[in-house]
């Protein structure tokens, strides 16, 4: 144990594998109190199967978990809790009917004298655990009513309830933006201050540089280099992840002011529907052929609703939509599709994915009836689709017929992306379409953004990563509780510039 | 921003209240409903006097007992369609233990009992350490427990006879067909609403409960959280067990005779007194308190046709629409 | 036909007896309509309700649950009905509730199945060992008069009327060299009646007669049979005699089947007893057993005519 | 990495094959069972006299075409419980529109199957647009055709006579009780396999079971795909009611009758066989060769017990087993 800090648990050759598939080859790694030990590795890597093996989530591995210094084998969740082992999964995995006390106290609620649940307890800690997060939400609300973000921060406040020594939080700020992510960080130097040992997972390049003290870094399922986090670049760490230097991250595509005006949208309403949500009120933007537009805000601050409303899947809306030159109000998303606009959900699991289907199903399945003649698929055409497709966009597979679950995170992405590009759309509407996704596919998926843009195409999307949006966008429009505030163009502004105009302060336009 | 956030608080909360009392609605429409049309004589409506009242409770009270413990089985996002058989094999079961076994009161029905709680139990190992769909399990498991009660008793009802000799069952048991407090309150129905509050103050106040519903909402977040969700499955099947049990238990008591026969389709009634009582089939959303309004909306509706002699066949299609309808009102809460 | 019996009619029949210038409403419980007999004895019930003005019946199913009959009794007498029919679904469950409205002065006319105790008012009905006796006669005096193999498809498994019929059948034909050969249950169903047909004339081809506990099955050993070929071979008998397009009057009068036994569903004599009743005021017999009626190609017609008068 | 991947792909292909047909070993289990306790007569074994074999076919063949529109309707995560009663339904109106009303043989199966078409669209309308869950929309249907059944038959069995006349219906209906290719193969198992097939060729081939598989996988990314959820959904209910339709026609004729009580039970039965075939009730896995294979399985199962007159009681309980192992046998497959 270098610099006399003692380790708390350690990997001692963990290996994994599923049916076939070898996710971890003996990796060896430690997590030492006080240190944020980031984790980097590109889509498929195995950092989630790594730690899913040291919080005992899998259980049929080979290797020795040492906690202290005493080799364990977890039976379970709970056994790993237990030894002081918490994680927060990238997947998030809340009970959508229960309140968010009720989640976070799940499996371990405490209970009155009379061994019955004892709320009034359960409620004034999740009050406290909120408050130290610096989350503003009332722990009675059912967590099925609360938005991808929010629901990251309960699960982040579920994982600080069990006061682990060890904290494994696989990609917990995928769905929050820069200011969720500062709070975040805060709490995170408060742990370590206290002698946790945290191991960091993430994508998002400029995180790993704020707050990591060491990386190590997995490719296909080994450990291939590990850093001392505080002096390493980002380009060295996405060379070691991808075993080549990186292309450049962020392409300039031909910037198309001229191209001609694809999507007006003006003055956008939706009128209140549910409680809690920030709707879009009085939007108006236009995007170009050629143009990529991004959509930057806070939490809730409506992006995703107008995404889903613009493509039809969302309420009933007023204001006018003049899209390729007509006015149009896609009844569904059907009709959406048929106009020329594809959409991207934020969360593939619930809103993208058939996750037990094959590839090749959930990749073909928005032009099946394209392909179909007089309804007859030929299985030749589609398997030839689904191939190509996932050949271009360099998606990480076996076989186009295996299940889509058995895909990393960032090429189940991927997939869905496929299912979209094969539609041939004149317009993509991309909700947080890098969530959880590596810096190599990033770069790739950039690219591919940029050549769909060079076609003709143009693109809304909305990001929560600052950096994403400056990069790759022409302009970025900020919306803030529901209203356009903002419009930027990334040639002037920075991220700052967007950040501050997202928190509500006045910017220049 | 603060007061927008109370405001909007506030306002949830009613409006869950509203959809918290939902279940309640329909009983309350049905119920004016049957007041509505209720036939009068002498001046009295007949579907308001007491005794009709405790009718309706008396009748709804197996069905209702059962659904209490389908409502669990249901929340996990399973399903138990042996529950008829079960009572069938209870009824049996007590008949036999009690006439041809001589067994005392007590044993027999612990007994019997105990062989509800574990043929749940079995159905519940099946279900979660085998990882068999609960649909097919329970559908052997009405088979097996039909087979079962037609061999204990010889494919025959079996007749309850009172008295102190042999052959004859204590006359304690016939309290199972009698009224109490002046006559007034069927005993059955006394059971029922016991079985129920018991039901209710567990799925509101322990942490057992917390773990039905979050395997039925997201069996793999529970079992992340460290919930024991094979454990809590395999005892929910058992619950819902020895409910139908006991449910066969009291069948046998009121019609003093065990029938393999008994408790025919009763699932699907048990199911749909469930569902109208606004609990999800696919798990994690639901209550005792919308099983009970459930099942006394069921029980009300027909007693109301009953008494206004509707056509029997009239009376299917009345039902069937209801019972949409029912759901259909169940479905505006927000999902 | 009807035999009568003795005995007093129990203390209700006077204080029910308004005499003929009153409306009365009669309850009538029946234990399923999903038997086609059942149905007939409704059906019955209300032909012959009509030809009384001053009755109007009402009719509840209790489909084949005992609970669900107690219910629907307890729901008569809410209602206040003057008298009650009840055709039971089992003894020993609705002998309560029967009880309960004989005590409280409603006349009670208990059809076919009987009810435990003597509180009710009349039974009437048909004995099913006698049945199951000529039936058994029938089989060993014309169709096997040199003994033979029979093949039985009995009733629902634990039904009274199956145990009975097939009791008195095996009775008849003791010491008669007719074996029953093969006994499989066909839950009174003519689909079930004909697939344990199709099993048995696979497994034991060399039978002669297939003695059904009612007429739907016997049809669906019937059509069986024709599957296979055979069913001028062999000869089939079932019971209840229904006067139905679909029952065994017709079955016999086409040949299909060779024989049925009448069940007669006492429909029509139960609202004749309620007519003495409550309007005559008028005694009746405790227990009227209603005669069976042997059926063959002869008579076949002439019966379904004079059961289904004008069509 | 070429090889390697060619490799995987085979291998990958070999799994899938297995676990493909894996629906097909509880029937070839069961198959060989029958063959070993199969009784014999003259050195020949019963169970395999052709005779026999289409005897269980046939015997399977209203359930199995039953089954296969079940199983759409599975493959959607939906659940259809009024199929039996439809059945019914259709045969009563088979027998009055050929009987009473004197409708040609055409027109009136015709008819007929509109009105299954027509009752299962309305289900897919209200489980679809209204989104009420389909258990108890077509829990509620299934009391609605029963009674529209009595109602339409006036409660009784329709006898079905063959002849010119009036009230005697075209000769050519009783076809479906014959046997066709020189009296070996009977017609309703012939109008099964022809279901089956073009069924499986449906499944297989069409843009629109790519559909139905995608709802059952995840209806949220479906619709957000452009699938066309709502008509798909209705359409599928639809087709599930047109097929128990034409069971209920097939019965009606093998019968002589149509009778109200018809097809009673019947779609726990169908349910079963889907099950027992592999297909998941949480929807978007399965297949229709599968459930043919399940319908054939219970069928078999069915004969050899009846050939072997075991005891009916007995014969629940085997069943019971039968089914449970059956479905644990299916879950081997990757989830
Ligand atoms: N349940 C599973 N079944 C089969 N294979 C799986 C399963 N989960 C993961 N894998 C495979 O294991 C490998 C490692 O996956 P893992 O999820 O650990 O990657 P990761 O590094 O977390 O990627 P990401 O950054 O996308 O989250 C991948 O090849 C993946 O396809
Ligand atoms: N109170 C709510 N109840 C249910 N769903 C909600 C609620 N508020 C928002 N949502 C859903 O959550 C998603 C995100 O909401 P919204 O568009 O307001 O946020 P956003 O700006 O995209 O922020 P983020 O995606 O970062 O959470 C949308 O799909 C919206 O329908
Ligand atoms: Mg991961
Ligand atoms: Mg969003």
């Amino acid at each position: 144990m270098d610099n006399g800090v003692a380790s708390l648990v350690g990997l001692v050759r963990i290996s994994k594998s599923y049916g076939g598939v070898r996710a971890c080859r003996e990796v060896d790694l430690t997590v030492r109190a006080g240190e944020v030990h980031a984790l980097l590795g590109e889509n498929g890597a195995g950092k989630s199967t790594l730690m899913r093996v040291l919080s005992g989530d899998l259980t049929d591995y080979t290797g020795t978990i040492t906690v202290g210094d005493r080799p364990v084998r977890f039976h379970g969740p709970a056994d790993a809790q237990r030894a002081g082992i918490a994680m927060i999964h990238q997947e998030l995995d809340l009970v959508p009917g229960l309140s968010v006390a009720e989640n976070i106290f799940l499996g371990r609620e405490p209970r009155t004298r009379l061994r019955t649940l004892d709320r009034r307890a359960m409620l004034r800690e999740t009050r406290t655990l909120l408050r130290r997060t610096g989350i503003d939400l009332d722990p009675r609300r059912q967590v099925g009513e609360l938005r991808t973000g929010e629901q990251q921060l309960v699960s982040i406040a579920k994982a600080l309830s069990l006061d682990a020594k060890v904290l494994i939080m696989d990609e917990p700020t995928s769905a929050l933006s820069s200011a969720e992510v500062d709070r975040m960080f805060t709490v995170i130097a408060e742990l370590r201050r206290a002698g946790a040992g945290i191991v960091y997972i993430s994508h998002r390049m400029d995180e790993i540089g704020r707050i990591a003290d060491r990386a190590t870094v997995l490719r296909n399922g080994c450990v291939v280099a590990e850093f001392d986090a505080r002096d390493m670049t980002a380009d060295q760490a996405a060379e070691a992840m991808i075993g080549r230097p990186v292309r450049a991250m962020f392409t300039t595509h031909e910037t198309a002011d001229t191209g001609e005006q694809l999507l007006e949208v003006r003055d956008l309403v939706v009128p209140r529907s549910r409680p809690g949500r920030r709707d879009p009120a009085g939007i108006s933007l236009t995007v170009r052929r050629g143009e990529i537009v991004g959509l930057a805000g806070l939490l809730g601050s409506g992006r995703t609703e107008l995404l889903e409303t613009l493509f039809g899947a969302g309420g009933r809306r007023r204001g006018s939509v003049i899209f390729k030159g007509r006015p149009v109000r896609p009844r569904g998303p059907r009709s959406a599709i048929r106009l020329g606009m594809v959409y991207m959900p934020e969360d593939r699991r619930i809103s993208g994915l058939a996750l037990d289907h094959s590839v090749l199903a959930n990749t073909v399945l928005s032009v099946v009836d394209r392909i179909a003649r007089l309804g007859v698929v030929s299985r030749r055409r589609e398997a030839g689709a689904a191939t190509r497709i996932v050949r271009d966009l360099s998606v990480k597979l076996a076989s186009v017929r295996d299940p889509v679950s058995a895909l990393s995170g960032g090429n189940q992405q991927k997939v869905v992306l496929g299912r979209m590009l094969l539609t041939e759309p004149d317009l993509l509407l991309l909700d947080e379409p890098t969530r959880g996704v590596d810096v190599g596919a990033k770069a790739e998926i950039y690219h591919l953004l940029g050549q769909a843009a060079q076609r003709g195409m143009g693109v809304l999307l909305a990001s929560s990563e600052l950096a994403e949006l400056v990069g790759v966008c022409d302009r970025v429009i900020v919306l803030r509780g529901g209203r356009d505030v903002a419009e930027l163009r990334t040639e002037q502004a920075g991220e700052a510039d967007l950040l501050a105009a997202s928190m509500g302060e006045v910017v220049p336009l | 921003m603060t007061t927008d956030f109370v405001a909007e608080t506030r306002r949830a909360s009613v409006r869950s209240m509203v959809f918290r009392f939902q279940s309640l609605f329909g009983l309350v429409a049905v119920f004016v409903a049957a007041i509505v049309f209720s036939p009068s004589r002498d001046g009295e409506l007949l579907f308001l006097t007491s005794d009709n009242l405790f009718n309706v409770v008396r009748a709804v009270s197996e069905i209702g007992i059962i659904a209490v413990g389908m409502t669990f089985v249901i929340l996990i996002g399973g399903i138990d369609l042996s529950v008829g058989a079960m009572l069938g094999l209870a009824a049996v079961g007590s008949a036999v233990l009690l006439v041809e076994n001589d067994f005392g009161l007590v044993p027999a029905v612990l007994v019997v009992l105990a062989v509800g709680l574990g043929f749940g139990l079995l159905q519940g190992v099946a279900s979660a350490v085998f990882g068999i769909q609960a649909f097919i399990v329970t559908l052997a498991g009405l088979q097996i427990a039909r087979g079962l009660a037609r061999i204990w008793s010889g494919g025959q009802g079996v007749a309850i006879a009172y008295g102190e000799g042999p052959g004859e069952a204590p006359i304690a048991f016939s309290l199972l067909g009698e009224r109490t407090f002046n006559g007034l309150v069927p005993i059955p129905a006394l059971i029922f609403v016991v079985v129920a509050v018991l039901a209710v103050l567990f799925l509101r106040g322990t942490a057992f409960s917390r773990h039905v519903y979050a395997i039925g909402g997201n069996e793999k977040a529970a079992r992340l959280s460290g919930v024991p969700v094979t454990r809590v499955k395999i005892v929910v099947f058992g619950i819902c067990g020895l409910l139908a049990a006991l449910a066969g238990i009291i069948h046998a008591g009121q019609l003093n005779q065990g029938s393999p026969n008994d408790g025919l389709g009763y699932e699907l009634d048990a199911i749909a007194a469930v569902v109208v009582g606004g609990t999800s089939l696919a798990g994690g959303r639901g209550s005792v308190v919308g099983t009970v309004a459930g099942a006394l909306l069921l029980g009300v509706l027909n007693n109301i046709l009953a008494l206004n002699s509707v056509d029997t066949n009239v009376q299917l299609l009345i039902k069937g629409l209801v019972i949409v309808v029912a759901a259909g009102l169940q479905r505006l809460r927000p999902s | 036909g009807t035999t009568s019996e003795n005995r007093s009619a129990g203390p209700a029949t006077g204080a029910a007896c308004k005499g003929a210038g009153g409306k009365y409403v009669i309850g009538m419980s029946q234990a399923n309509v999903a038997e086609p007999y059942r149905q007939r004895m409704d059906d019955d019930i209300r032909a012959a309700a009509k030809a009384v003005p001053q009755f109007e019946v009402r009719f509840t199913d209790a489909q084949q649950d005992n609970s669900r009959q107690v219910a629907d009794v307890e729901n008569f007498l809410t209602q206040q009905v003057d008298l009650l029919i009840i055709s039971p679904n089992e003894a020993k469950p609705l002998t309560g509730v029967v009880k309960k409205a004989f005590d409280k002065g409603v006349p009670v006319i208990v059809l076919d199945r009987k009810v435990e105790g003597d509180a009710y008012t009349t039974w009437i009905g048909a004995d099913n060992v006698e049945i199951g006796r000529q039936a058994g006669k029938y089989v060993a005096e014309q169709l096997l008069p040199n003994g033979g193999k029979v093949a039985e498809i009995r009733g629902l498994a634990g039904s009274t009327p199956a145990r009975e019929r097939g009791d008195g059948f095996r009775e008849s034909i003791r010491g008669r060299r007719i074996e029953i050969v093969v006994s499989q249950d066909g839950d009174w169903l003519r689909e079930k009646g004909q697939e344990k047909a199709d099993a048995i004339l696979k497994s034991t081809p060399d039978i002669q007669v297939i003695y059904a506990h009612n007429d739907p099955m016997a049809e669906g050993a019937y059509l069986a049979a024709r599957a296979a070929g055979r069913q001028d071979a062999l000869k089939f008998i079932g019971i209840d005699g229904l006067p139905i397009p679909s029952g065994g009057l017709k079955a016999v009068e086409a040949g299909r089947l060779s024989a049925t036994l009448i069940y007669p569903t006492a429909g029509r004599e139960a609202i004749e007893s309620a007519r003495r009743i409550l309007l005559d005021c008028q005694q009746v017999p405790k227990t009227q057993t209603l005669q069976t009626q042997l059926i063959t190609k002869d008579n076949a017609a002439q019966v379904y005519a004079k059961e289904n008068p004008g069509g």
